[in-house]
């Protein structure tokens, strides 16, 4: 089974109503299911929604985000809280994208409960993507920046 | 004015204070745990946050995390639910420091309500008849053994900051007492942190029958009459009803006026449930007092018409009761199901994804769930699926309704304890009101 | 004792009567035509019997078919819903000569209210108030005019076989009245095989009020409160609501004596609707009798607490009323919002197939329907997929709450007339009460 | 099993009530499960269902039975009622299995409303199949013979 055999099935299965589909053809095992989850997503967005603090809904889109990007590390925020650039107000960032950062390296301060947490990165390399603006809220597991390794 | 929740909680009870806020004009904010992502209340919400890993600790019981998401969102407000920080007076307590309100009563109440041995003190000057038992922890086994010859055998032994049926001890004789009193500590010790146990008398023939009050910040108290919740499994509540099914008048009087002078004794200012062990024929007993929404308030919602979840937000917000005890009138009577998703035989929990689920309709049915086609049930929380609640003119017709939509209900995926309720739903016994906390011990169902 | 009876009928109200049927014991025969062959109620009953092709001649209103498949199964009664057979004096009649009982009204009383002009001389004679009009049908044009005249423009001519709102005709003014009259004599002619019409004055600014009635086969006669039934579109009611809104006290306990007078003076002997104009600030006048369970119904059962269908099946059965009037208690406020496969624009239905549907739950909040995920929608019959009920505690609960129970409504696959209620429910004339059964003409919603 | 052959048997599931569909050939296996009818239908089981009258099912299901024999013509039920195979009780059946008939030939009386309706056989052939027991109740659009013509 190969990639073109693939599509083609895949193609098919656009206009019928096939839910779940394997194949498997000696070691080759091709499975697809289809169906709810994704409509019910769109129930949610037929609800009245107030714009979601911007991080509200990241966490659940990581594949997203890495998808384009193998070789990015992406940093994620550990705690709930206000996202800061730079450690005070009139100060410059403390990264812009294309700056190179070693492991360890502040990033960001994420502001919980009135006490300023400074985020470091874990791994050297080139900022290549800034992902939330600063002072926005962000939350658990929400990808704040990307860094691509040399 | 409330304008906008956080709702520290999730499954179906988060999603009941959903709607309520939505008939309100509320604003309302989810929080989840990565486990919870796809969650019903997260797609409700007006907005949502996650606030840590799929661990309750790490996330639903994160105090920090879930300060920080109140302060991102502006919510002016916090709504427990039941569990999780529902009960924790450290949590309130913070959020009345922070000027958030918390949806339920004031810290202190909680926590003195929350400690069993008080709780039992303070309503005992109120003359509201508590288990003969200890006055207070008992530290040394032998002063265990001398109070239970004292009240006489059997005798329970319960860790005084337990709570949901955990870390109970029976002890039918004095022989197997000191054993049973050091494991009950050290159990109470490692389960809630605090090796302090007491002892009360043991019913075999009890029923679980409490009484669901409400009082604002003004010193008002009413109650919205009785529930019964005998039918449990280990302790764990499976059916529960409103009124409480074949209970002498008198003695119903005499049990809201404990329920309603127990809550007035501590200045009680939510919505809050007094549980009481009734021994038919006999004498009822204070057990102790729920400062939360129960899972089973629907049962009372459907004889009273009255949104419990409504009250419990205008009573945060500073509002008398809207109406004294003459207002409320009771209409028929109600039945509420917990649908878990496990065996029904064994009650091993069954986790899964629902692919069918089709829910009964029609007159006098009500469905509170937070599942649905495609949704896959997290192994790191409760295995309530939701809850059936039917309401009829007696409890004949209610009984009859419930069966009805049982046959209607269905859910594929993953077992759940929908055939367990038909049993019970065709048993004599529980039809003739046999009830008895013990019920499905001695009851093949 | 009715032990078996067969539904005749389909879609939402056979689900409905099932569902009355399984909690009062008695066993279920639904009838379906092959366009109807994965249908709810089939997939519900304990049998079915197919009685013919798609087209309702043929099958759903096929008395010999019904007729023999009454005698296959050994049914004992037959229920017939609304619509189809439900309003047929020689069908009522050809089951009570067959022995089969007739869930509704004895033939002789379905024939006398289905005639409008003997109906409205029958209420005449005990002082009910009529709309001022023709005595008895017209036939010759000038008479009519005569007649209008009398009375004042504008006028209505009706069928006086019509019903559902077929076959009217108003008329602002002497010119138009010739052309409209003979219009109005074919078009009656050809829906109802009768040409006879009869003249009404029109009211532009009139609700549609109405009262639900009930009387055993002893000449007990009992009302449950009315409903408003003013936002319809073509004469079609889209919204109903329990009790009727903005009625003045005085105004509505007349209504309530009207309706119990009109029903007795025909001896009315099971469920029924009489059904009223109401001029706002003004009188009430009668306008027909509805001799069956209407798609309303379910408002008047959230607010007395009372299962209509039941009461149907226990009078039929030959049973006195359970209550006297003192024992009919109403408590809050109930709306129905029919949600109907249209356009919620123009109207137009939305035949199809349902891919998902997840309906509202909680509190207050009821679901009558006969749709499921992956049922396709006959294109043979009516438009309507379910019925939305909500329960608050008073008007003001009842509109939030169905707002919030529309806002969750969720059906992919065809065009429903949910946006319409949803636009209904946030408009200001509906929430102040400007309800008229011209609303939607006058209205931008 | 190769992708003509999936493609072919997808085709083919697309005008069928085909929930679920496993074809294993060697190591070699196509599974395919389709839609909610199939799933709804179980609902129905789980009631608890009075039998039904031996036909009250049959005509949802006309593939099934006229699948096996593509020649045989069905000869349905045109009303409601109780279907006899002989005039009188005592007398012989109008038609056996085997049995020869021709156009407008008389095969069973359905009883409905006190009235014996005699069902003709709308082609000729032998009679292959009576699908209906004696005195049995049917419905509208029942199968109740099989005719092979010759």
């Amino acid at each position: 089974m190969n990639l073109k055999e693939i599509k083609e099935i895949l193609e098919l299965l656009k206009g019928s109503d096939v839910t779940e589909l394997e194949v498997a053809r000696g070691e080759n095992v091709l499975k697809v299911r289809r169906g709810t989850p994704g409509e019910i997503r769109q129930a949610a967005s037929q609800l009245p929604v107030a714009a979601p603090p911007a991080g509200a809904e990241e966490p659940s889109r990581p594949v997203k985000e890495a998808a384009p990007k193998t070789s990015a590390k992406e940093i994620v925020s550990p705690i709930v809280g206000t996202f800061y650039r730079a450690p005070a107000p009139d100060a410059s960032p403390f990264v812009e994208v294309g700056t190179r950062v070693t492991k360890g390296q502040v990033l960001c301060i994420i502001e919980a409960m009135k006490i300023m947490n400074q985020i470091e990165s874990d791994a050297g390399g080139t900022v290549t993507a800034i992902l939330v603006e600063n002072a926005q809220p962000v939350a658990y597991g929400q990808p704040l920046f990307h860094i691509t390794q040399d | 004015m409330i304008h906008k929740v956080l709702i520290a909680n999730r499954g179906e009870i988060a999603v009941r204070v959903i709607r309520s806020c939505r008939e309100m004009g509320i604003k309302t904010v989810a929080i989840y745990s990565t486990a919870d992502k796809e969650a019903m209340h997260v797609r409700m919400a007006d907005q949502s946050v996650c606030v840590g890993p799929p661990e309750s600790s790490e996330s639903y019981l994160n105090v920090p995390s879930i300060l920080s998401a109140i302060e991102i969102t502006d919510a002016d407000s916090v709504h427990p639910g039941y569990g999780f920080l529902a009960e924790n007076p450290a949590f309130a307590e913070i959020c009345e420091n922070y000027g958030v309100k918390f949806i339920g009563p004031s810290s202190e109440v909680i926590r003195r309500m929350g400690d069993k041995v008080e709780a039992r003190r303070a309503v005992l000057k109120v003359k509201v008849p508590v288990v003969p038992g200890s006055d207070g922890a008992i530290t040394e086994e032998e002063d265990g053994l001398k109070v239970s010859k004292e009240i006489g055998f059997p005798v329970i032994i319960k860790a005084a900051a337990g709570g949901g049926g955990r870390g109970m001890k029976i002890v039918h004789s004095p022989a197997s007492f000191i054993n049973a009193f050091l494991t009950a500590q050290s159990e109470a010790l490692s389960a809630f942190g605090v090796p302090d146990v007491y002892i009360e008398k043991y019913f075999e023939q009890s029923r679980h029958v409490e009484v669901q009050v409400m009082g604002d910040r003004f010193g008002s108290v009413i109650h919205l009459g009785d529930r019964d919740c005998s039918v449990q499994r280990r302790h764990q509540k499976l059916i529960e009803e409103a009124p409480a099914p074949f209970l002498p008048a008198r003695t119903r009087t005499r049990l809201w006026k404990a329920a309603v002078d127990a809550a007035t004794a501590v200045s009680y200012n939510n919505v809050g449930t007094v549980e009481f062990l009734y021994v038919p024929d006999g004498e009822f007993y204070f057990l102790e007092m729920n400062t939360r929404i129960q899972v089973e308030h629907p049962v009372t919602e459907a004889v009273t018409g009255i949104d419990i979840v409504r009250e419990q937000f205008r009573i945060a917000d500073g509002k008398k009761l809207r109406f004294e005890q003459k207002d409320v009138h009771f209409r028929g009577h109600s039945i509420e199901c917990r649908i878990n998703a496990e065996d029904p035989e064994t009650f091993v929990p069954s986790p899964g994804t629902i692919k069918t689920c089709l829910f009964p309709g029609g007159f006098g049915v009500r469905v509170d769930t937070a599942i649905y086609p495609g949704y896959t049930i997290p192994s790191n929380y409760d295995s309530l699926l939701g809850k059936l609640i039917v309401h009829g003119e007696d409890r004949n017709e209610a009984i009859m309704r419930m069966r009805r939509a049982l046959e209607e209900l269905r859910i594929d995926g993953v077992k759940t304890t929908t055939e367990f309720h038909k049993k019970i739903m065709n048993n004599t016994d529980f039809a003739e009101g046999r009830l008895r906390t013990n019920f499905l011990t001695k009851t093949r169902v």
